[in-house]
């Protein structure tokens, strides 16, 4: 049963990744994704992480791809076409090396020797993955990577809000930068120009 | 009372970053109480090193990064003593020129790289583990290169880069080399690794490995100093140095490297240093020869120094390589202090003539010696004392050095001597085209002002003092340098007997 | 008070003067300054007088006296102490100088009055006098250098004393950089004597000396290396070519300088270390050989110099080699008398030219001169009393002092009297330009500044200009002021000459041959050990004869300088024409500053220059900078290349490296 | 139902999230193709803590999506501001940094 729900969810997952990457309309680019994601929940269920699942569903296919999808929106259509940058050769070359790539981490995955954990894995208990056990766990071992995750989400909340903030007011908006807001007006020296380059400046301003 | 170099390792560094959290008017201050107790503290010392004794004093050693061997190790013997105390006191002079006359810009900024500054250099000289006066080799550069990068004039960019890529590469052939050393010797206890130089020396490696690693040291050496033909990024970097901090760069960072070769060139590599000891008396000579040609023929204030630098540095390097002359390396040391005395009051005073000049080619300066006598006077002694006048304590360096090497190396000697004349000719070159003939056409001569005469008189007299008894300085240095000398020439006897 | 009390005192008063007056300078009247500056250096000559008698005090043998005040930089077998060796040798000489050096400053205090560094003056001629004071009474080499490099320093500050003259500016380094070179040769040369005694103390290193083997090579080199030093400071050939031009300097200056006491420091350093040069008899007869040729070549040049300073100049330079000369033939005693006779009559010379000058507001051209005797007539006195005891006229001083030189090189025999004969031939020469001087300035008609004085009146010139170059004077620096009004009208100035002039008619009395012997007995400890001091002796024939030659010649100079210059003055002329190729050649001075200028300054500034415009651009900046400088940029070319800018380049570049990576690991594992 | 077989799936999103960054000019869709290969980490660190029975990797996989959040907002903010300045949204196009 777990088989073919495995089946199932992988070939969602899958599915929706490839059409994420070529899908041409950054919208369906958007619900392509969705999808993977949503298989990418029940893989998840199958793995025994009810609380990963239920987050992966809510925060991230609900929340962030609606940010996505309303930002797909306000930026417009542009239509896409799939071509590499610089010459033609890179487009080969990548899906060459995503291809090696992908060779190279199935020998290691299949060749070492990860059987070991067996069918069932080892150490399943009754609460894995619950919310409970993931609270538990954040607020005594990960206490400080919770924290930290906060004042991370803090960071970049605030960050973009800089970023996309509307600037109103300058000449022209591209000469101001983050670095504005924080510093304050540069300090003026007293030398006239033609003190400038000599020991006059190093010396500091003259006093006559 | 006991002494804890540490606190005058770090007072420094600590007042100076207090003072970037205070107020921009007070951030100067801050790094001259810094720079004054750091001072302070070395004159105590001064009074209180036993200079009879032999071996290390005041030693404070701790462990640092056990799992390689590198330890906190600081102490104080005659080699580093006075050259601590002359640090000290040219910063606080630097900090108190900077406090009265302070940078028109960040000088919160300023104050916090010079008492790093003084904090990497006082960290050389201390430093008794070879990686521990490495990293504090290294952190020299570091204030400098935003000093010069920021506050510099003209090119400052091409300086700096000049500047920082040329010692750069020095610094990391050392710190390959300061590696190669501990793990090849494998010096400690139990055949453990150890980069404590006191061990280093007592176990030298094979003569081979000695001789590459003695010239990655050497090289970095000689680079700072610098001597030719590796002075590339003087002439670029004096140009654009700010004052305050050339001084301080002259009269110091130079020394560093030379101290360099007596603390640990010469101990720990001595089969490698006997090998090298012509070429690099050669090049040392032909620092000497044309570094006084380059000085004779500049017109730039500050080139004309800085070359003239360049010059007393070979005669440093001339004693320093004096093998088994004891008057050699005791001379060396004396001159050190000496050449940081006066080259500190010359760049300042450069700093007035060009003041009042409006330029710093010495073409156009002249006759500022009627209306400003005190300054002119003060030059004089200063000019003087450069250009090894006997009776000023340089002489009594060069007297020492050049008897040294003249037990050695006759021909070096007497060939060095051509560069004792020299020295005359240039040093009154600048200060009779500065300061007599015609008044020059766009100079306004004034004396020196109380704040400047601040700075200028205390070092004068430090001169002064120091001309009229040098005795002190090198009776302290005497037993060191006695070991130092008394190690190679054991080497040589032990070379000799097979 | 004991000797060495007194030996300190003697250096003491001049340091202590200098001192006072720079720290007082800003804030006592000028006038003042000149005062003090004068007592302290007469306090300073009491205190030899003091140490004269303490010394007279002690036994014979026992007139060696160190004092030692701290060590200076003794260590690791080095012993330079600050050390006073007190001897009749040194007490003799710190005598001469402090004395001279007392009337010179008297002479100042009216001569220098208009100018308007006058406290600078006497701050420097104080430094130079404890200089010139250090250097004879030190004791052991390292100080004797120290006074040594400070008389050149001194020397150089009061050369170029008008520094707003470049040719004073020029002058001064240029005596300061030769008497380098002369320090140079001295520290060599202890070098060479160091590495054999082992001590610089002069006494131990004395005692050492007798061990050396004779003619040893290091000796002859460290006493040639010495010689060097003392030429460069007694210009003597070829280092001489400073003291000429040093007559840029004030005339009390010069008169203090080159007339008394610093030239002269050569002579005492050879008698000083005469143990050494009687080991090495070879590098003594170079000594005496240039000497020689000094006093010769000197006297031609002074011939036709018609700069009158420079006349007097020249006539030093050919005074210095006698006692050279003297000194290198181991007539130790007559070398050290001649010093001093002449220190009293050339110090007068001087003195007496610069009443002139100042009488010429400044000009010092002897073709412009003329018919002083009755506007100067005591300086006209004084200008012939020194004039006959520099020909060597009997009875005034020079003539006993200089006949007794000559004396004791023709008793050395050998070879040595050819330097006798040229020796006798210079005097002959001396005697001419002396008086060739004495008749163009003073006699002949009266020129208009001779008429105005004559009047009451001094000449002013219209403008002020350096007699050297013709450029208009800064009126800020140098003399004479806008209100000068000297010309032997001070009382100070009359004082000073009358005194000398005293000194030079009788200080020859000292030591007549036969009669009395009072330096030569007065110096004997300090050369006891020497082997000739007693032993040479002319003998009686030897020393009559040349006392007459000696006189026959100087009247004769003379009376030919007066057919030539005041009977018959188109004859110089006609001289002149028909001898054009020879006095060229002495005009030019024999071609020595050309050819020290072509073999030394010229390669050196040329070697300078080709440093800085093309070895330091082409092999400094391009190689050593570019090398590793390039290799930078070039690295970081490459670097910037693939920098496109295209954000799947580098994320294709990254997912190489992944692969790459995956790859190694993968083959590592299996 | 081996582990490894989610591991496989893992590989292969992640080298497809690969590929589409390199052959999409769309800073968006560059975007979703971080997010894919993110996924594929967080797939992986799912099926590594099941198979060792430790829930030390879902809290890793918890993190890392806080952190994809984080990537969201601060791209996002980016391409608006992009946008804003009517600037090509093309990443071939926004090659200023060049060296």
């Amino acid at each position: 049963m777990a088989e073919v729900f495995f089946f199932l969810a992988s070939i969602g997952a899958l599915a929706g990744a490839i059409g994420t990457v070529t899908l041409r309309n950054p919208f369906y680019t958007v619900l392509a994704l969705v999808c993977h994601l949503l298989s990418l929940a029940a893989l998840f269920l199958l793995l025994r992480a009810e609380f990963l699942a239920a987050a992966q569903v809510i925060v991230y296919a609900g929340a962030v791809m609606v940010l996505y999808l309303f930002v797909v929106a306000y930026v417009g259509d542009g239509d896409d076409p799939i071509r590499p940058a610089g010459r033609p050769s890179l487009r080969w070359a990548s899906a060459l090396f995503a291809g090696a790539l992908f060779v190279e981490l199935s020998i290691a995955i299949l060749g070492t020797g990860l059987t070991a954990f067996g069918e069932q894995g080892s150490g399943w208990f009754p609460g894995f993955g619950t919310p409970g056990e993931i609270g538990r766990l954040l607020l005594t071992d990960f206490l400080l990577a919770f924290e930290v995750a906060s004042v991370l989400l803090l960071v970049a909340a605030v960050g973009a809000v800089i970023l996309a903030r509307r600037r109103t007011g300058l000449d022209d908006p591209r000469e101001t930068s983050v670095a504005d807001l924080l510093h304050a007006p540069q300090e003026k020296g007293t030398l006239g120009d033609a003190e400038r380059g000599t020991m006059l400046e190093a010396g500091g301003p003259p006093e006559r | 009372m006991t002494i804890h170099l540490s606190i005058l390792l770090f007072f420094p560094l600590v007042l100076a970053t207090l003072g970037a959290a205070l107020p921009r008017t007070v951030a100067p201050a801050a790094l001259l109480v810094g720079a004054l107790v750091a001072f302070a503290y070395s004159v105590l010392l001064l009074f209180d090193f036993e200079s009879g004794a032999d071996g290390l004093q005041y030693v404070t050693d701790n462990s640092w990064i056990e799992e390689l061997g590198v330890r906190y190790t600081l102490g104080i013997d005659g080699l580093n003593l006075w050259l601590v105390a002359l640090t000290a006191l040219l910063f606080a002079a630097s900090a108190l020129w900077i406090c009265l006359r302070p940078p028109a810009t960040r000088r919160k900024l300023y104050a916090f790289h010079l008492g790093l500054a003084e904090t990497a250099v006082l960290g050389a000289f201390l430093a008794q583990d070879l990686i521990l006066f490495v990293l504090f080799f290294d952190l020299m550069l570091v204030p400098f290169y935003f000093l010069i990068g920021q506050w510099g004039t003209g090119d400052r960019v091409a300086a700096t880069f000049k500047l920082v890529v040329y010692t750069l590469v020095g610094s990391l052939l050392m710190l390959a080399a300061a590696v190669a050393t501990g793990t090849m010797a494998d010096a400690g206890a139990d055949g453990a690794t150890s980069f404590s130089m006191a061990a280093l020396a007592a176990a030298p490696l094979e003569e081979d490995p000695q001789r590459w690693i003695f010239a990655a040291f050497a090289l970095a050496f000689l680079i700072k100093m610098p001597a030719f033909p590796f002075h590339g990024w003087m002439p670029d970097g004096y140009r654009s140095m700010p004052l305050p901090v050339l001084a301080v760069f002259s009269g110091v960072l130079s020394k560093v490297a030379a101290y360099g070769f007596l603390r640990v060139a010469l101990p720990i590599f001595p089969d490698a240093v006997e090998d090298f000891q012509t070429v690099i008396l050669l090049l040392a000579l032909v620092s000497i020869l044309y570094g006084s040609a380059q000085a004779f023929t500049q017109t730039n204030v500050r080139l004309i120094l800085g070359y003239s630098s360049v010059a007393q540095l070979g005669f440093i390097t001339l004693g320093i390589f004096a093998l088994g002359q004891a008057a050699g390396p005791q001379g060396a040391l004396l001159q050190m202090v000496n050449h940081g005395l006066v080259v500190a009051p010359l760049f300042f005073i450069a700093a007035l003539l060009v003041e009042r000049t409006g330029s710093e080619d010495i073409r156009e300066m002249g006759g500022v010696a009627f209306r400003a006598p005190i300054l002119s006077t003060l030059f004089l002694i200063v000019a003087l004392a450069t250009l090894a006048m006997p009776g000023s304590a340089n002489f009594a360096g060069e007297f020492l050095i050049l008897l040294g090497l003249f037990n050695t190396k006759l021909v070096i000697a007497i060939i060095a001597f051509t560069g004792v004349a020299m020295a005359s000719v240039y040093m009154l070159r600048v200060f009779i085209r500065a300061v007599h003939n015609r008044v020059g056409a766009g100079v306004k001569s004034f004396d020196l002002s109380v704040r400047d005469g601040l700075v200028l008189v205390p070092l004068v007299l430090a001169i002064i003092a120091f001309a009229v008894y040098p005795q002190q300085a090198l009776h302290d240095s005497e037993p060191a340098v006695e070991r130092l000398v008394g190690g190679s020439e054991a080497v040589a006897q032990a070379e000799a007997t097979p | 008070m004991s000797l060495q009390t007194y030996g300190w005192m003697v250096l003491l008063f001049p340091l202590g003067g200098t001192v006072l007056i720079a720290l007082s300078s800003q804030l006592l009247p000028s006038k003042l300054h000149g005062f003090v500056g004068t007592l302290a250096i007469a306090l300073s000559f009491l205190s030899a007088v003091g140490a004269l008698f303490a010394l007279q005090d002690l036994g014979e043998e026992e007139r060696q006296v160190v004092t030692v005040a701290w060590d200076y930089a003794s260590t690791v077998g080095v012993d330079a102490q600050l050390s006073l060796l007190l001897d009749p040798l040194s007490v003799f000489m710190a005598l001469v100088v402090s004395g001279v050096s007392t009337l010179i400053h008297v002479y100042s205090l009216s001569y220098m009055e208009s100018d308007r560094g006058y406290t600078r003056f006497f701050a420097y001629l104080n430094f130079f006098v404890f200089s010139m004071l250090l250097l004879v009474l030190a004791g052991n080499f390292f100080f004797l250098i120290v006074g040594w490099a400070f008389v050149g320093a001194a020397s150089y500050l009061l050369i170029s004393f008008w520094y707003r003259r470049t040719t004073a500016t020029a002058a001064g380094i240029k005596a300061f950089v030769i008497n380098v070179v002369g320090d140079v040769g001295l520290v060599l040369g202890t070098y060479f004597i160091f590495k054999h005694t082992g001590s610089l103390d002069f006494l131990r290193a004395f005692a050492g000396a007798e061990e050396i083997a004779r003619n040893d090579g290091d000796l002859v080199a460290g006493c040639l290396l010495l010689l060097v030093g003392a030429f460069a400071k007694s210009a003597q050939v070829p280092l001489h070519t400073w003291l000429p031009d040093a007559m840029e300097g004030p005339t009390p200056v010069s008169a203090l300088i080159h007339a008394a006491t610093m030239v002269t420091a050569g002579v005492y350093l050879i008698a000083r270390m005469h143990p050494f040069f009687e080991q090495a008899p070879i590098a003594a007869d170079v000594g005496a050989i240039i000497g020689c040729a000094t006093l010769l070549i000197a006297a031609t040049i002074g011939l036709v110099v018609t700069d009158l300073k420079r006349v007097v100049a020249y006539s030093t330079m050919s005074q210095i080699g006698y006692m050279i000369m003297a000194v290198c033939s181991f007539a130790y005693a007559a070398g050290l008398f001649h010093l001093m006779t002449h220190a009293f009559f050339k110090a007068l010379l001087f003195m007496a030219a610069g009443s002139v000058i100042a009488a010429m507001a400044g000009d010092q051209n002897l073709d412009r001169m003329g018919g002083f005797r009755r506007a100067m007539p005591f300086t006209f006195g004084c200008m012939v009393i020194g004039g006959l005891s520099l020909s060597g006229v009997p009875p005034f001083a020079g003539f006993f002092s200089k006949d007794e030189i000559l004396a004791l090189v023709l008793a050395r025999e050998d070879w040595h009297i050819v330097l006798g004969v040229l020796g006798y031939v210079g005097s002959f020469l001396t005697a001419i330009y002396t008086w060739r001087m004495i008749f163009r300035a003073f006699f002949g008609d009266p020129v208009e500044p001779a008429r105005e004085l004559e009047g009451g009146h001094l000449y002013h010139a219209p403008e002020h200009t350096n007699p050297a170059t013709g450029e208009v004077e800064d009126s800020d620096v140098g003399f004479p002021g806008p209100e000068h009004h000297i010309a032997e009208r001070e009382w100070s100035m009359k004082l000073a000459m009358g005194l000398l002039a005293v000194g030079a008619i009788f200080s020859g009395l000292l030591q007549v041959p036969k009669v009395t012997d009072v330096i030569h007995k007065f110096l004997e400890p300090s050369f006891h050990e020497s082997r000739f001091y007693e032993e040479l002796e002319p003998s009686d024939g030897v020393t009559w004869i040349g006392l007459a030659v000696g006189a026959l010649l100087a009247l004769g100079g003379i009376a030919i300088a007066y057919r030539l210059w005041v009977k018959d003055p188109a004859r110089p002329g006609a001289i002149r024409a028909r001898l054009a190729g020879v006095h060229g050649f002495f005009v030019r001075k024999w071609y020595f500053d050309e050819l020290i200028d072509t073999v030394i300054v010229r390669p050196f500034a040329m070697f300078g220059r080709f440093a800085r415009d093309v070895f330091e651009r082409v092999v400094i900046d391009g190689m050593f900078v570019g090398g590793p400088a390039g290799a930078v940029r070039a690295g970081s070319a490459a670097v910037r290349a693939v920098q496109s800018g295209f954000l799947r380049y580098y994320a294709a570049l990254l997912l190489v490296g992944v692969t790459g990576l995956g790859l190694y690991f993968l083959i590592a594992a299996s | 139902m081996s582990v490894e077989w989610y591991l496989v799936v893992s590989a292969l999103v992640f080298c497809i999230g690969a590929g589409g960054i390199l052959v999409r000019r769309n800073p968006l869709v560059i975007l979703l193709c971080i997010e894919l290969m993110l996924n594929a980490g967080t797939l992986a660190l799912v099926a590594f803590a099941r198979a060792h029975g430790n829930q030390d990797g879902q809290i890793f996989a918890l993190i890392v999506m806080v952190v994809a959040a984080c990537e969201v907002a601060v791209g996002l903010g980016l391409i608006v501001a992009i946008y804003r300045r009517r600037l090509p949204i093309d990443v071939d196009e926004l090659r200023e940094l060049q060296g």
